[in-house]
Parts: C-alpha cells; structure tokens; sequence
C-alpha cells in the first residue's frame, strides 16, 4: 500500500501510524522532519505546485517501491504556514527485511529535498522573510542514490 | 507560439504574477533562450532572471535542464527546499 | 534525554513518541521491529539477563549519544511472550540534523542484534519450538560501524 | 575457588538449571578452559557445550572472548538474537 499526501493540515503521526499499520509488517523505519525554531523563526511557509508536489512525491515513492521490497510505503507532506515544532514531512516505509526499510525512507527524505517541488520561506520573529537555499550537503545526500 | 507559464516562490514574487501565457519570438527554443528573452523583457525580469544558474524549470510536469525544448506548459523555479 | 527500557508490557509506539518529543527536535528516526508471523510462528519468546540486557543497552544508548547529536534518544525492547504483529523493539532518535538521527537509529538497531543479551525462542502453530540462529548478515551489518 | 555461573537460552536448558555455584579444578583458568571443563563434568554438560564456537560469555556483566580470565560472575549464553 502506498500513500501520498500533499497537506496544509498538520500531520498526525500516530494516525499515520496506525494507517500505514494494518499488515503488520516486520519493521517499519519513519522519518519525521519538524520546523525548527533557532535563529529566532516565527514562521515556516512552504510553497508547493497545485499538481506536481503531489505527483513528484507519487514519483519518488514508486521509486522506492520499485527499487527495496516494502509492504506499505506513506508519504506526507505539509505546505502552507506552519509553526517550530511542527511537523513539515513524514516518511513510513515497512518491510520484512530493516534494511530495505531503512534505505527507503533514507532515499526518500535525501531526494524529497531535491526532487520535488516545494520552496521554503522563513519569516523571523524581527520580521525578516527569507527564503531557504538548498545546501551543497543536500546535493550530495541525494546523489548518492543515483 | 502562445506559451503558459508559471512562476514559484522568489522567482513569483519578483515577477509579481504567479502564471501568464507569452508569445516569445521564434527563436526562443529551449528554456535557456526563455529565461533570457524574460530577462530581457521588463524590470521584473530582470530581477527574477539576472541569475540563469539559479533557476530551475519543468515542462509538462518532468524537471528538466536548461537545453530543453519548450513543448508544453513551463515552470520557472529556484532550486527546490523541501523536506 | 536518554531512555532506555526493557519491558514485558506491549510497546506503545504513539506513547513513547510523545515521551520522546517534548523537545521540538528538528528530525527524529524512528524504528519499529514486529514479530513477523511468516511460516506459521504462533509466538516469540525473548529471554534476557535480569540485569545485564538492561545495561547492554544502556551502553549502546550512550555510545550513540557520544558519536552523534542527539537532543533525544529512546530505546525500547519488550522481553518474555508475544504475538505476531507485536512490536519487539522502538528506537527513537532525534536531532536538529536528519543524516545523525537516522545514523544513529540504523547504528542503534544493527548493534542491537549482536551486542545485547536477548535470545529469541520461536513456537510455531504445529507445536515445534526453535531458538533463533545468529544471521552472518547481522554481524555483517553490525561491523560496519566498528 | 567458588564460582558463580548463570546459563542462558538453550544452554540453561540444556544444562537443566539457570545458574549454580561451582568449584572447578584449580587449573581452569580462562573461560574456554571453564567451557572444557562443563563439556567433561556430566552429561548434560556434554550436550550443552559440544561445540564451544557456538558459546559467549559475559563476566562481571563485560561480554568477553574465550581467553578471558575467570575473574568474577560468569553467564554462558548462545550468540544473542536481540532487535
């Protein structure tokens, strides 16, 4: 099974969880990425294409169905504003196998930052916006998959 | 040849619009002569085009490089943030 | 924070991520190994030392905390009788950078199977009992971080 | 010299009991001599420790090799199968 969601809604892992859950699979790797709040941010604004978010992100994961054996595979992402502390992406990828779940949710969250079209924008509590470059180490992270 | 396009996050708010459909002249082929030609249209190209190297762009929905041939709706982006 | 558990109570993955996330950390891996109930297994037994499994993994915990940054770690491992589909394990690592909460998780999990003091008792619905054999590939896996 | 001695998984059944005090022969030294010893002493030693490669151990709650000295509490287990 799997699932993908683009989302302006928060994301509630423990539903996820519980969703992605009905196989009872042998081991189920989850990333869970979350705005941070140093530097001082007040708000995280993602942006995000009407249909080619929500089609990268069925891409990638068909990917990593194609490439490790999984049972089920969740994918979910949220745009719009969001806080520190809340949650911008979950990854949930179970196998048989823990490496193959392991390696799967690692692909996704290191191609997910380059794959796919979504642009962050921070705004600071001195009312300062910025929008977010991409870092060398992400370039590379998802390289290594190639 | 009318052509749709889109613009993302600070390439949008340079171009103060988020799409428009243009006829740019015959020999703007590939994404590389777009991001030229608008670069040389108005101010606000300009500022969002100055810097060709940090600008992504997809056509039909595939990510594709600047040597691409213009055959669909284009998307004018900075390198995605996600994740 | 550190916390280190051996339980025979079920796993409760939504409770131990909440335990876990009092922070607002910018990333969290997570693993979640079940019992897996291929060729007929009615139920999974797992000895332990009364005292040492408990240390074991209180080292391993710290050997993570020292090799990356972590701002949380959870590692919880259930002991005695289960089901198919029961949790075994939860390895919960946080951190503000993603490639260190999920190096720390894979680290966690692969030393796990070959450092601790745990043994797994298999019962299978046609009355046969079998302890588990070592794989060469869990030595494998966890050599790669010596 | 007493000794205290715990066994773990199909070792402790194989032996019949969990742990016991005893009181090898002066020349056990290591716990591969230990392992030796056990695998002579009774039968259900014999059957226990038959193949020594398939035997760890942990003293004073450390895993060691089998050349360890024999300087505290030893449990004899199977490779464990832990995660």
């Amino acid at each position: 099974m799997i699932r993908v969601a683009v989302q302006a809604d928060a994301i509630d892992v423990a539903v996820e969880l519980d969703i992605h859950d009905a196989g009872g699979h042998g081991a189920s790797a989850i990333f869970v990425g979350r705005v941070r709040g140093d530097d001082g941010l007040a708000e995280l604004f993602l942006e995000h294409h009407p249909a080619l978010t929500q089609a990268g992100l069925a891409a990638l994961a068909h990917v990593a169905a194609d490439r490790w054996s999984l049972s089920a595979l969740t994918l979910v992402h949220r745009v719009g504003g969001m806080a520190p502390g809340e949650t911008i992406v979950l990854v949930l990828a179970s196998s048989a196998h823990r490496a193959e779940a392991l390696a799967a949710t690692e692909f996704l969250i290191d191609r997910l930052k380059t794959d796919v079209m979504l642009w962050k924008r921070e705004t600071f509590a001195d009312g300062r916006v910025a929008w977010v470059e991409p870092r060398d180490g992400d370039h590379d992270r998802a390289e290594r998959w190639d | 040849m009318a052509l749709a396009v889109s613009y993302f996050a600070w390439v949008r708010e340079r171009m103060g619009i988020a799409d428009e459909v243009i006829d740019p002249p015959a020999d703007v082929a590939t994404v590389a002569d777009l991001i030229g030609w608008l670069a040389t249209r108005d101010e606000r190209g300009a500022l969002a085009f100055a810097d060709p190297a940090r600008i992504r762009a997809a056509i039909g929905g595939r990510m594709v490089g600047p040597e691409a041939r213009l055959d669909g709706d284009v998307a004018l982006f900075p390198p995605v943030t996600g994740g």
